[in-house]
């Protein structure tokens, strides 16, 4: 298990390695000079050299990316105006755009992500989980049949399209619902709820199409297998059969699962974010591409890259816990 | 520069050319926005006023702010020496004091500008405003920690070019001289009637030198107006002011700060904003928004719904939409067939591309039409709302063209902006019809950008637009038609590269009339010249269309920004 | 922008199957599975025949209607149901007026071409990748690990966007879509396919070709790769589907097929804002992308259920006979 | 005899649904049981017999099955009983001990909470006194520090403890019939012995019914009282076990007692030849796993082959002869280079082959070929026979594809095949004709040695006679060198010429054939051969008493 955990953690750090080699490559590659976009188009050539110099950019490359390793190790000072702006180790640079330490950026939004994410979990593993178990049971019956046609039209359709129809009906038309907003939890835990809700939804009904379709089709396979067979030959009633053994087996997939969606939601989660205004990783992300902040991007794909591995590893370790059989190496 | 049209997910935010804050403001029974509500009842204060926009204010420091008039969120929070008057429709164009007690007196030809402040004027601490906190919040504009802002005061002020602000060697800026606390005089290289227009921006808001934090200013800058920061999260994508209480409405003729909290939450999608404000519920109800339109499925809504149709303040910001021609580059040389692209254009098209006529006026000018810029209306080549086929195949004929011709349009990708490839299949489509088969050739925005405004990268055929950062001619003309703007190693906006010594002449000698009025009629007669000469095909004026809360009263829309001014509304 | 295999799926060995066209018959008797494979072949002759459909209809798909729009209502088709007459089947595109149906059947072109070819791309670098890593040595599987889990770590959202616009803009977009989508997406692939090579490596006949002497390659070609073709052919029914959505996704980000060309996605994107004025030029896009998904998952359940034994045994009281095993009589209830 | 006996089952029919058809499995078969008596219920797979089993419970029903005739069971109707009445015949009168213990139990939850489950389905008691009667029962089954071990997920246990745990489950309820189906057939002969001792002695001690499902005619022997021999679906013969086994009137039972090797009988394999120059010599052979420890287990390398050192000669057949675990599957696949060893030194002909790379070794592999143990697995399922058994002549570079043809046509003759079938798939053939077709493969290259692992342990006896016949043959035609790896000991000393016998890695005894299994030395050999079940019930009566002396002194 230690020697597994080390193994990973040295891995991670390969891979966060690789990608920000990768960004800085294809940012290097990409079109648009950050300092122009920092200073304004109206920019005179002196003042765009002036901000170059002061964001660093004058340096070769290979310079810049050894600096911005230097900063994640030891960390980093960069010039304020009135005075230095220490940014401490782990630094991830400031903002090109707004000058902000891009750690303090990413620990604003860090809360909103989480939320929609942890959220929307809930919702997606309770309506998967309950999709999957109710269409397992019913096979091949015409509400069954519904239900899976159901949950594949939720994999069918672009959250863009599913979110902004169910904002349009449920909080412009039926009110139902207010319009989602961003509430930190610990301001106000109700409004928090309510303002969420409908990010939730929509993320959550794309998502569940994919539990519901695993979780189907790991109990039907559960079934299938020779421990069942015992059980029913002891007299155990199908629904006990279901819902302690084959679901039981279900369960590790849909874990694994789950950690690995967590972890990539926090890079994804871009489109839903965008679509309700909520101000976290993904919109963020996608803002700082546009704008060439490079530090901000580099930042904001470690963090998520780090989620990704994280969650194979949790996913991995979930695997092992749920399923004894299972053995790390 | 602001655009007209709603958009949606940005990509690149930097959206350039010019004003970018924009503000906002103000005007109100105008056309058919009617007031509504605002009519009835005497506006009262107190209330929390809701802001909802797509854009976050990520940057809040009053030296990088590029604002057209101030702003309108961050004239909540900044005084400046002149202001905008708020005021319904071509009278709020007009500039007038804020801080000062005038608009300026000029001397030397207006190359030498003197203010003096008001009485009684402080910060949100209480301790008073000098002429010196304004010299501080002008110097340090130039610091490139504190990069952005409008580019005038570096061409303007003697001595700025090279100058790098106060931070790294302590330098001032000779240039403005502060004689005494209430005193402020700025030398100039050159004429300038319109700097009363310049000193509306942020950069002329005092800052008081003990309280810079350098970056850090922008999380609070210390108020010198009706409103300070209270919270200010994620970069601007959540903004609350409340009342400052050293403001004193005895010392501000223009900011009636009826509401006692501002709530400005961004980083919203533009159909989300415009069904939040149309369905109004809670604190909805009490909401505007300051950068987003009416989308053009939300206007078939507003068609059908009187209640709602009362609730729309329609206002003009002054924009152009053009083709923009690069004479360098084959075939483009030949006026002919540019002329024959100004006769081909469906101008019905691109207006629907561009949302439809209630969003968007056909332009055969280039300046906006209102009176301000000076607005001559002319159409050199006339063929009609959509177009003359007939015309441009003549065109074509005497250019050399006889059979048609294949060229390339460039456009962004950014659906959201004037440029994008709505526009652009609407030109190729209108074109199609006279013979020009158009290529299409789609860069991301910040590559489009740049690619346009390099003189080396250059395209012949392009979608492209401009506003003024002050309602004159002079910033609407001069960037993009005198030939000493034209840059080569940086951002270039004579995209035409016209370098004609009467076109010159002529701008230099209105820049040096301080009669506005005066100065508007030779601009318009100074676009109708140019605009014979088919450098660019204007496409359209866009029209701001935006929709506020059932409870949100006293709108005042001002042509100068085209949306209704925060300042100046009341939501009890 | 790949599916996640699920782990279920990913340490199923592939198992030995009936003749293929055994296979074929038995998911041709199935009514479902007709239906699905009717809707694929609508759906590429449509895609094929699309000059000649909208040839038929009389419009073409970039030609611009002003006259059937309100201008002053933001350009929505005047009209009902979204301008639908007989000179437009399907109605106008607000805003430009362009025929709905044409731009549909020529953006089935775009969506298909570029989610199969992007499949393809995904299947092809996956199966190498995988199998390398799968019968390389220990290094080169480390290596390629390591590499997948890079490419699963990226957001690939953010790449596409980079890598669409550092390519020249001369250069195909369809193409340069599929390349994009492709090169992003293969991860899942390379992951399924490493799983199922190692599994299928313990079993006897590889050790019998080794045996006999072939190289690895030749063990690669004649042992492993038929048997991988049934889970990989069904993870592809899960990409492609995934891959049509991903093109509408970057197309509603602004970096996908050039203007005119319509796309799916492109139209998708475009009329998200329209649910209200005019519904039907949302619900027709919508519609497609459904039943192309719906279909290609039946087919891809179907197929998947065909080829893997455990689930054609699935909920019956399987006796398994004697030492003689399953398989070689009716005792096994198969 | 009680009026009405335990088990009554008239005109059993079974039909499973097969495509658009039904394949008839039970066809008629009928017999009855008492209390406190043992019947077998003996066949080759396919004969029906575990499907009869299963009607004992009525789990076919909802399957698509077809059933018809009376199952009397305790006086329950297991065609026909619903509901409650099913589910308490279920676990509650009747109870089943399934042939695979691992898959048998679900791998997610403590044996004593599924104990304990079923306990519950049929007693109303607190989940409390389910786990203490499940605690009860495993001590019963002779699991050592019950409590605790009731608390272990099924993988933690080894097969006979698995075995032993499933006996435990269906006893928990007390229930007056037990059916096992094949519950040794996953074990070592030495568990297989403990097993069928513990089935022995619970129904003595309980006095309930035993029905034991089984291929293995020594199972029976020394287990039931009376025999019922299946084939095809019905019954051939059925009658009390000394009688069919001692007497059999039936030419199939006659057969299939025949087919069954004799560990007693001294065969006289093909000594023709004489051993020729040595092959293969192994030195100190080791192998090294790195295995995986579990989640909180350290990593330690597991040692599979601890040091053997052994000779194979031309013309000889070498068996070597060990229980699961032993290392003997490991040994055969280094011995043709599958894997590499760890330690020692390999020498083929004199060469050094123990470190050589693959591609040095590709010439030598035609020489060293393998058969090997699962004729499912070993053969390309989506590849027809022909081209597997063609395949290491193309390998080899022959081009010409009418030689290529003929040869192989020649090849499949040789082990009993048609020539014809070169384009038929695997699955259009048994497991016996599978097998021929391994080896047919193994014998393409002309090899010089070729190691069979367990190349008959997935066949049926009569099958399992033939394929052993064959390897026979083709070893005094072609002048092989045979390893004979296999568990069982019978068939082992059919074939082999000298035998090894390994545990845990190591060999323990080696020698001439005769002389290792007619005069043991060491005491695990002892054992093994006296696990052996024999055909004799008397002899099998015999040697239990003395497995059962000798555990209680």
């Amino acid at each position: 298990m230690i020697r597994f955990l080390l193994r990973k953690a040295l891995g991670l750090v390969g891979v966060l390695l690789a990608i920000s080699l990768v960004v800085y490559a294809v940012f290097y590659l990409a079109p648009g000079d950050p300092a122009q976009l920092a200073c304004g188009e109206k920019c005179s050539p002196a003042q765009v050299l002036q901000v170059r110099e002061r964001l660093g950019l004058d340096a070769p490359v290979h310079l810049q990316y050894a600096h911005f390793l230097q900063g994640i190790v030891a960390g980093r000072d960069f010039s304020a105006g009135t005075g230095l702006l220490h940014c401490p180790a782990p630094c991830l640079g400031v903002s090109y755009r707004s000058g902000e330490q891009v750690t303090d950026m990413i620990a604003a939004r860090l809360p909103v992500t989480a939320s929609l994410a942890l959220g929307a979990m809930v919702i997606w593993l309770v309506l998967g989980v309950g999709t999957g178990l109710l269409s397992a049971l019913r096979r091949g019956r015409l509400g069954e049949r519904l239900l899976t046609a159901l949950t594949l039209a939720g994999t069918a359709v672009p959250v863009f399209v599913i979110g902004l129809v169910l904002l349009i009906v449920l909080c412009a038309q039926l009110r139902w619902l207010p319009f989602p907003s961003y509430t930190p939890l610990t301001e106000d835990p109700q409004q928090w709820f309510w303002g969420l809700l409908l990010p939730w939804f929509s993320l959550a009904l794309i998502e569940s199409a994919k539990y519901a379709r695993l979780t189907r089709s790991a109990v039907l396979e559960t079934l299938a297998e020779d421990h069942i067979r015992t059980f029913r030959a002891y007299g155990v009633g199908e629904r006990r059969l279901v819902t302690r053994h084959a679901l039981r087996g279900a369960l590790t997939p849909v874990i694994a699962l789950t950690a690995l969606d967590l972890g990539t939601m926090f890079g994804s989660a871009v489109l839903t974010e965008s679509l309700f205004g909520l101000p976290g990783l993904g919109k963020l992300l996608v803002t700082s591409v546009g704008l060439i902040d490079l530090p901000t991007v580099v930042g904001l794909t470690l963090v998520t890259g780090f989620c990704v591995v994280l969650a194979n590893v949790v996913a991995d370790v979930l695997y092992a816990v749920t399923d004894r059989r299972v053995v790390l190496t | 520069m602001s655009r007209p049209t709603s958009t949606p997910r940005r990509l690149a935010a930097a959206s350039a050319t010019v004003a970018l804050v924009v503000g906002a403001a103000a005007c109100g029974p105008k056309a058919d926005g009617g007031g509504g509500t605002g009519k009835d009842a005497a506006p009262q204060r107190g209330g929390t006023l809701t802001v909802l926009n797509q854009n976050p204010q990520d940057q809040f420091d009053p030296a990088r702010l590029y604002t057209s008039g101030g702003g309108n969120v961050p004239s909540l929070v900044f005084r400046t020496l002149t202001t905008r008057n708020r005021a319904d429709g071509a009278a709020g164009t007009k500039v007038v004091p804020d801080l000062a007690t005038d608009t300026g007196t000029p001397s030397e030809g207006a190359t030498v500008w003197t203010y003096h402040l008001r009485d009684g004027l402080t910060f949100e601490d209480g301790s008073p405003i000098t002429t010196a906190d304004i010299k501080y919040g002008i110097e340090r504009s130039f610091a490139p920690e504190l990069s952005g802002g409008a580019p005038y005061l570096r061409d303007w002020l003697v001595g700025a070019a090279d100058y790098q602000g106060p931070y790294k060697d302590g330098r001032t800026l000779d240039s403005i001289e502060t004689p005494d606390a209430k005193t402020i005089v700025f030398h100039l290289a050159k004429p300038e009637g319109d700097f009363p227009y310049l000193a509306t921006q942020t950069q002329f808001a005092p800052v008081p030198k003990a309280k810079d934090t350098g970056t850090k200013y922008q999380d609070h800058p210390v108020s010198s107006g009706p409103y300070q920061v209270e919270k200010n999260e994620n970069d601007g994508a959540h903004l609350v002011l409340k009342r400052n209480p050293n403001w004193s409405a005895a010392t501000d003729d223009q900011r009636k700060a009826y509401p006692d909290t501002i709530d400005v939450q961004s980083g919203l999608d533009p159909a989300v904003i415009n069904q939040r404000l149309s369905a109004g519920t809670g604190a909805d109800a009490a909401a505007v928004t300051t950068d987003t339109n009416l989308g053009p499925s939300e206007l078939a809504q507003v068609k059908d719904d009187k209640a709602l149709a009362a609730r729309v303040g329609t206002g003009h910001f002054g924009y152009v939409n053009y083709l923009a021609f690069n004479p360098k580059v084959k075939p483009f040389d030949n006026p002919k067939v540019r002329q024959a692209i100004a006769y081909a254009l469906n101008r019905t098209s691109v207006v629907n591309a561009a949302g439809g006529s209630s969003l968007a006026e056909a332009a055969t000018t280039y300046l906006p039409a209102q009176e301000t810029f000076g607005y001559t209306p002319y159409d050199p080549f006339p063929a009609g709302a959509t177009g003359s086929p007939e015309k441009a195949k003549e065109a074509l004929k005497e250019a050399g063209y006889p059979d048609g011709l294949t060229v390339t349009l460039t456009h962004s990708t950014d659906t959201g902006k004037g440029y994008g490839p709505n526009l652009a299949t609407a030109v190729q489509d209108g074109l199609k019809a006279a013979g020009i088969t158009v290529r299409l050739e789609a860069l991301d925005s910040t590559r489009y950008s740049k690619t346009i405004h390099t003189v080396g990268t250059e395209p012949g055929f392009f979608l492209s637009g401009w506003g003024a950062d002050w309602p004159s001619g002079g910033p609407f003309l001069a960037p993009i038609f005198d030939g000493r703007q034209i840059v080569t190693d940086g951002y270039n906006f004579n995209s035409a590269q016209l370098d004609d010594a009467s076109v010159n002449d002529e701008i230099d000698r209105i820049n040096k009339i301080t009669d506005h009025a005066e100065a508007a009629k030779r601009w318009g007669a100074l676009d109708q010249r140019i605009g014979e000469q088919a450098l660019t095909v204007p496409l359209f004026h866009p029209v701001y269309k935006r929709l506020y809360g059932k409870d949100v009263r006293n709108i005042v829309i001002s042509d100068w920004t085209g949306v209704l001014d925060i300042s100046q509304v009341a939501v009890k | 922008m790949a599916p996640r295999e699920t782990r279920a799926g990913e340490a199923r060995a592939a198992a030995p199957a009936a003749g293929g066209r055994q296979v074929w018959r038995r998911l041709l008797a199935r009514r479902t599975v007709r239906a699905a494979g009717l809707v694929v072949v609508l759906l590429v002759l449509t895609a094929a025949a699309a000059p000649l459909l909208t040839a038929v209809e009389g419009q073409d798909p970039t030609s611009y209607h002003n006259d059937l729009l309100d201008s002053a209502a933001g350009g929505v088709p005047t009209g009902s149901f979204g301008g639908v007459s007989a000179e437009h089947w399907l109605g106008v595109e607000p805003g430009t007026g362009r025929d709905v149906f044409a731009r549909l059947v020529h953006g089935a072109r775009i969506s298909l071409l570029v989610a199969v070819g992007a499949t393809l791309v995904q299947v092809a670098i996956g199966v190498l990748l995988g199998l390398a890593a799968g019968l390389g040595s220990r290094l080169l599987d480390q290596l390629i690990g390591n590499t997948t889990e890079v490419m699963l770590a990226l957001p690939s959202l953010v790449f596409a966007i980079s890598l669409m616009a550092v390519v020249p803009t001369d250069f195909s977009r369809p193409l340069l879509l599929t390349l994009v989508i492709g090169l992003l997406g293969w991860a899942g692939t390379s992951r399924l396919v490493r799983a199922q090579t190692l599994s299928l490596k313990q079993l006897d006949h590889v050790a019998a070709a080794r045996l006999a002497g072939a190289t690895r390659w030749r063990i690669a070609r004649r042992e492993l790769l038929p048997a991988l073709a049934a889970p990989v052919l069904t993870y592809a029914a899960v990409l492609l589907p995934t891959n049509v959505v991903s093109e509408a996704g970057l197309s509603f980000l602004g970096v996908g097929v050039k203007p005119p060309t319509s796309s799916w996605g492109q139209m998708l994107s475009g009329a998200t804002t329209w649910f209200r004025a005019d519904p039907m030029y949302v619900l027709l896009p919508s519609a497609l992308l459904f039943a192309t998904v719906l279909a290609f998952t039946v087919l891809g359940d179907a197929v998947r259920t065909e080829l893997d034994p455990r689930a054609a045994s699935r909920l019956r009281v399987g006796t398994t006979g004697g030492p003689g095993g399953p398989g070689t009589t009716g005792e096994a209830a198969a | 005899m009680s009026p009405e006996p335990l088990v009554q089952v008239r005109d059993l029919v079974v039909d499973f649904p097969v495509g658009d058809g039904h394949l008839r499995a039970v066809d008629g078969v009928g017999f009855t049981l008492e209390a406190g008596q043992a019947l077998g219920i003996v066949g080759e797979s396919g004969s029906g017999k575990s499907t009869v089993a299963s009607a004992l419970l009525g789990l076919h029903r909802g399957t698509g099955a077809r059933t018809g005739g009376s199952v009397l069971v305790a006086g329950v109707d297991a065609v026909t009983a619903e509901g409650e009445e099913l589910r308490r015949l279920r676990g509650g009168s009747a109870a089943m001990v399934f042939q695979d213990p691992l898959s048998a139990l679900d791998p997610y939850h403590a044996v004593g909470d599924q104990i304990a489950e079923v306990v519950r389905v049929h007693r109303p008691v607190s989940r409390r006194a389910a786990r203490a009667r499940a605690v009860e029962v495993l001590d019963r089954v002779g699991i050592a520090d019950p409590a605790r071990r009731s608390r272990s997920r099924p993988h933690e246990f080894s097969g006979g403890m698995r075995q032993r745990v499933l006996i435990a489950m269906a006893l928990a309820c007390e229930p007056r019939l037990l059916v096992a189906d094949e519950p040794t057939t996953a074990l070592d002969v030495t568990v297989q012995a403990q097993i069928l001792d513990l089935l022995h002695e619970l129904r003595t001690e309980t006095g309930a019914g035993l029905v034991l499902v089984t291929h293995d005619l020594g199972v029976v022997a020394g287990s039931v009282d009376r025999v019922l021999v299946m084939k095809d679906g019905r019954a051939v013969e059925h009658g009390p076990v000394a009688d069919v086994l001692g007497a059999p009137r039936e030419p199939y039972t006659r057969a299939l007692l025949s087919a069954v090797p004799r560990i007693d009988a001294p065969a006289a394999p093909g000594q023709g030849t004489g051993p020729g120059e040595v092959l293969l010599e192994a030195t100190d052979l080791r192998r090294e796993f790195a295995t995986r420890g579990g989640l909180t287990r350290r990593t330690a390398p597991v040692t599979a082959v601890d040091g053997v050192s052994l000779t194979v000669r031309a013309g000889e057949t070498l068996g070597i002869v060990g229980e699961s675990g032993s290392g003997k599957t490991t040994l055969g696949r280094m011995l043709v280079r599958l894997l590499e060893p760890t330690g020692g030194r390999l020498h083929y002909r004199g060469r050094d082959i123990g470190a050589l790379g693959e591609r040095e070794l590709r010439p030598l592999r035609r020489e060293l070929q393998m058969v090997f143990q699962d004729p499912v697995a070993s053969l390309n399922p989506r590849r027809t026979i022909g081209e597997s058994v063609a395949d290491p002549l193309r390998v080899a570079g022959e081009r010409d594809e009418r030689r290529i043809r003929a040869r192989v046509g020649e090849l499949l003759e040789r082990v009993g095949l048609d020539a014809d079938w070169y384009h038929r798939y695997p699955h259009e053939f048994s497991g016996g004709q599978r097998q021929r077709v391994g080896i047919a493969r193994a014998l393409a290259p002309g090899p010089r040695l070729i190691v069979c692992d367990e190349p008959v342990s997935a066949l049926d006896v009569t099958t399992q006679a033939h394929v052993v016949a064959l390897l026979g043959e083709l070893q005094r035609d072609l002048g092989l060198a045979l390893v004979f790896v296999a568990h069982d000991l019978a068939v082992v000393r059919q074939v082999s010429d000298r035998v090894a016998v390994m545990r845990a890695g190591r060999i323990v005894e080696q020698g001439d054939a005769d002389t290792v299994y007619d005069s043991p030395q060491h005491p695990y050999t002892k054992g093994l051969l006296a696990a052996v079940p024999v055909l004799d019930p008397v002899e099998a009566t015999a040697r239990r008493h003395a497995r059962l002396a000798a555990a209680g002194a």
